[in-house]
């Protein structure tokens, strides 16, 4: 196990710690350093709450800044924090407005922000909820609301915390979060595993040719495994995926998510852009909004994923407004 | 009287549990590595070894033992093991409430409990390759016993084998939930790691009610 | 080689593309795509002009934008852009104040940045230079004019652009970047090589256990090559080097680039940094600002830099104030 | 007359060149791959290349051949072999101009011209284990053998051999300038990329103006 770290126990805190010093803009609750909240929370606005494993920055609390999320609760490497931590960041971040809880499809995580919202209710603290599940991967049509959640969520976090600075109540803000989810779909692929630091070996083999077409940000096993082709061939594949699942068709809008999960040069990225940018010109949809970069990694897990939003009149204000986090910027305009 | 412990006295085996899971956490890791992400082991020993440290000395009376255990899983683990076992355990003790010995009848209602109270945090059904593929035979298996007329040293032998029974079983399954269900028909042939950890713990138990009657 | 691409001898002309393609505040001059400008130059301001090999996004065109740089020759992977592509982006850039011309200490850019500034004399161009030579495991102290640019250039840049945005004139957009230059000092580290797509293997050999200690981006040797050890023990021998260059003490205040290489995880920067802010603390140092992440890179290779830059109440400003290129954002105070 | 051949008709000579880098790709990428990044055949190969498609058919003379090849090497190379070797055959051209035959006293000149135009650009010296080491030992082997009154021929041949003999030398220096200066001590013991490829190119010169000379 080839990384920087210290004892593979303290890799979560440690690295929790690195990101306090770095950026003071944000804190932790309660004593818990996996307690993550903005030190600015803005009163009367509904808060935004997300939370997840460790080992996918700048997943989850990357997003906590100003007009994204307000709290994330952060668990070990590719674990759900606890319901205990989830409430501690609810009660921080709540504003009196109500808290809209945003996170992946993931049992654990299901399962400890059900309990943290259930016990946010008996100190009268509202909750909603908006699971993420845009890889398209996971699970056929028909059968979303198994699918997992990968880098989409990002187009969703913009969107509720673009909701939520306009200071519409809870209910608006989950409705605009729910259309966008809608809207949202993605797909991966990977080329190499990663390694959980107290595991200390690779979560799967691949051959030094092979590619896996739908890998999940674990490195859950996706749709195929195959040789390894030119990238043009492999972004055709991964776009007829999502094409196949919407229409995208011409004056169409959208925005691009083009995620590296963790080992994968920007370079390639780009090359594999030039290639959809073609597709969608082709289908004469108008891309509205690109990011490139890392928004959902896997630690140093080589590979990348495309998503694709399908934008309207009030999604797209929203997907365009100014953030400011300490992992992710955007000036609006 | 029929065979039974004195719950005040039965702290200790929250401790055999502890020791149990530490023992066994390599196996859990490698067991888990085969269709998950390969840290079961690393897991559980996290949040058993955590209440360990809790449960203070001298040790507690076993519903409170089992409560700190599940307290720390729900409150400090989190991940899935932390409300699935978590549940488990304060089901399990809730049963305990207003009792002073652990006998046959109430071991029986604490299966139920622990069982229902998986199954409702967890969504998950019997048969999707999880860990109630060893906890429900396993109450099941006790039931019958118990009902037919063994005594409850002989029916906790029997809810044993049955768990033992069920985890293996759970080889032939196809993974419907966590992680593991994404990999469909692949998940197929190996064992599950949370019923493996299941089996364990109600083998553990099972061992120390024993002993406890015994001496 | 395990690499998104298609053809290898189309890597860099189609990196271009995608990035032409995802960012319309850049274009290209000379129907070269090789010859990369803004596409809003500022009458009268200096121009900042930079250059060199691809494969270290977002080095060198990324800091191409608002507040930062002007335009950038994008050489094949590894190797300078020729004299010719850098008089082209020259003549664009030069809004009649003349081009600062800021590139890394390299005998290919060198040469060539040099017979760019004797041709855009002839059109009556002024330019100046200012060569990064940040590396301090390159030289000994004494011979710094030998010593390789690497991600410290990123301070330069953000100097220079500020100054130039400033509407300062050639001669003091110049003073000033030398002057941030003699504050700047890094030191890197690498676990693993880095593939050119043209040659197709590794650009060299490390045992699993074993790191590299001030290596170069191009993967370039270092001081030393032993078993990896802990990172704080990493960290505390990369910060000795640069403590010993210069004296950092109670009251000084520096601004901080923890820059990834490649592969390396956010995660196990952020690990890094704790140990790095931990002996500043000790120094009483006051660490002003802190930027991590990639900004300085060799493809896929794993391992990162420390630079540090000390500040004073001329350079401060100028480091802090807003950018907005596509490939690095920096939103003031 | 003295030996010599037709400047007009030898633009061939550079056609020659081409083939012999392109032939030669592999073997001088390899001796950069171990002290230098790999590239050394790729970069020549794609200069040289690019400068074959914009010779022309029929073919220029010498001087407009190599000429064509400096601005490509210089205009659309870059890198450090796009001005080192793009000057080195910029001055080789310009001791042909106003010149209707290359005789021995031509050739040194030319010689001499790439020496110090390769020198002034990238201010390496002799015996920095560069393309020097080849360049110098080959130019001075030439002018002595010339003056000691060998012909064009066995001038020519005594330095090829000085070439070689210099590129052999790199095997010893330890590098000063370019990538493999930062390996200090390390860069001892193999061949220098660009010592090998000039000594390819002036022997490819070499043969190639005594076949015409025969012809
Ligand atoms: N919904 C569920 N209900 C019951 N058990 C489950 C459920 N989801 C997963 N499990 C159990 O969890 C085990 C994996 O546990 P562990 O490896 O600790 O968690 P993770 O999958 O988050 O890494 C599986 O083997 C399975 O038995
Ligand atoms: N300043 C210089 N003067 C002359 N030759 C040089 C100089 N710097 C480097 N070289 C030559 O360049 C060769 C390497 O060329 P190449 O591999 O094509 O370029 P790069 O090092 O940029 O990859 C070296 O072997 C050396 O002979
Ligand atoms: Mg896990
Ligand atoms: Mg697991
Ligand atoms: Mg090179
Ligand atoms: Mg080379």
């Amino acid at each position: 196990m080839k990384k920087f770290l210290n004892k593979p126990e303290d890799f979560v805190d440690e690295m929790l710690e690195g990101i306090y010093r770095a950026h003071p803009e944000v804190t932790f609750t309660d004593g818990d350093m996996r307690c993550f909240v903005t030190a600015k929370p803005v009163p009367g606005k509904v808060g935004i709450v997300t939370g997840g494993g460790s080992g996918h920055l700048p997943l989850f609390l990357g997003y906590v800044g100003k007009n994204m999320l307000d709290g994330a609760g952060v668990g070990g490497v590719f674990q759900s924090p606890s319901s205990d931590q989830l409430l501690n960041v609810t009660k921080y971040v709540d504003q009196g407005a109500g808290v809209l809880y945003l996170y992946g499809n993931y049992t654990g995580d299901i399962m400890n922000f059900d309990m943290a919202g259930e016990l946010a209710e008996l100190d009268d603290i509202e909750t909603a909820t908006v699971v993420g599940n845009d890889d398209v991967a996971s699970s056929v049509v028909g059968e979303e609301h198994k699918r997992r959640g990968v880098a989409g969520i990002f187009f969703l976090y913009k969107v509720a915390g673009a909701a939520a600075a306009q200071m519409k109540p809870l209910a608006e803000v989950k409705r605009l979060t729910e259309k966008a989810k809608s809207q949202v779909r993605t797909m991966g692929v990977a080329l190499s595993p990663c390694i959980v630091p107290e595991v200390g070996k690779p979560s799967f083999q691949i051959g030094d040719d092979e590619m896996e077409i739908g890998m999940g940000i674990h490195g859950e096993p996706g749709i195929s495994r195959k040789a390894l082709e030119p990238v043009d061939a492999v972004v055709e594949e991964m776009a007829s995926k999502i094409f196949a699942e919407q229409s995208y068709e011409k004056g169409d809008e959208v925005a691009i998510l083009m995620n590296g999960l963790g080992a994968t040069p920007l370079e390639e990225l780009y090359i594999a852009y030039r290639r959809l940018g073609q597709l969608l010109d082709e289908k004469e949809v108008k891309i509205r909004h690109v990011w490139l970069g890392e928004f959902a990694t896997s630690m140093e897990m080589a590979g990348f994923s495309i998503s694709i939003m399908k934008l309207d009149d009030e999604l797209e204000p929203l997907v365009a407004a100014e953030v400011d986090t300490p992992f992710f910027k955007h000036f609006a305009g | 009287m029929t065979a039974s412990i004195a719950i005040k006295d039965a702290g200790g085996l929250v401790v055999e549990l502890i020791e149990a899971i530490n023992a066994n956490r390599g196996w859990l890791s490698e067991i888990d590595g085969a269709i998950g992400d390969g840290d079961h082991g690393i897991n559980m020993s996290k949040g058993f070894t955590a209440a360990g440290a809790k449960l203070g000395d001298p040790l507690p009376s076993l519903p409170d033992a089992l409560n700190t255990l599940s307290e720390t899983l729900i409150e400090d683990l989190g991940g899935s093991m932390g409300p699935l076992y978590g549940y488990l355990f304060s089901s399990m003790a809730d049963e305990l409430e207003g009792q002073e010995r652990l006998d046959a009848e109430v071991f029986a209602k604490m299966m139920h409990a622990a069982f229902e109270g998986v199954k409702e945090i967890g969504s998950a059904d019997v048969g999707d390759k999880t860990l109630l593929d060893a906890l429900y035979p396993a109450t099941e298996a006790f039931d019958e016993a118990w009902r037919s007329g063994k005594d409850f040293a002989e029916s906790l032998d029997t809810m044993s084998a049955a768990a033992e029974k069920g985890r293996d079983a759970t080889v032939d399954m196809v993974a419907k939930v966590g992680r593991a269900s994404r990999l469909g028909e692949r998940s197929r042939g190996v064992l599950d790691a949370g019923a493996t950890s299941c089996c364990l713990i109600l083998q553990t138990l099972a061992k120390g009610i024993k002993q406890r009657m015994q001496g």
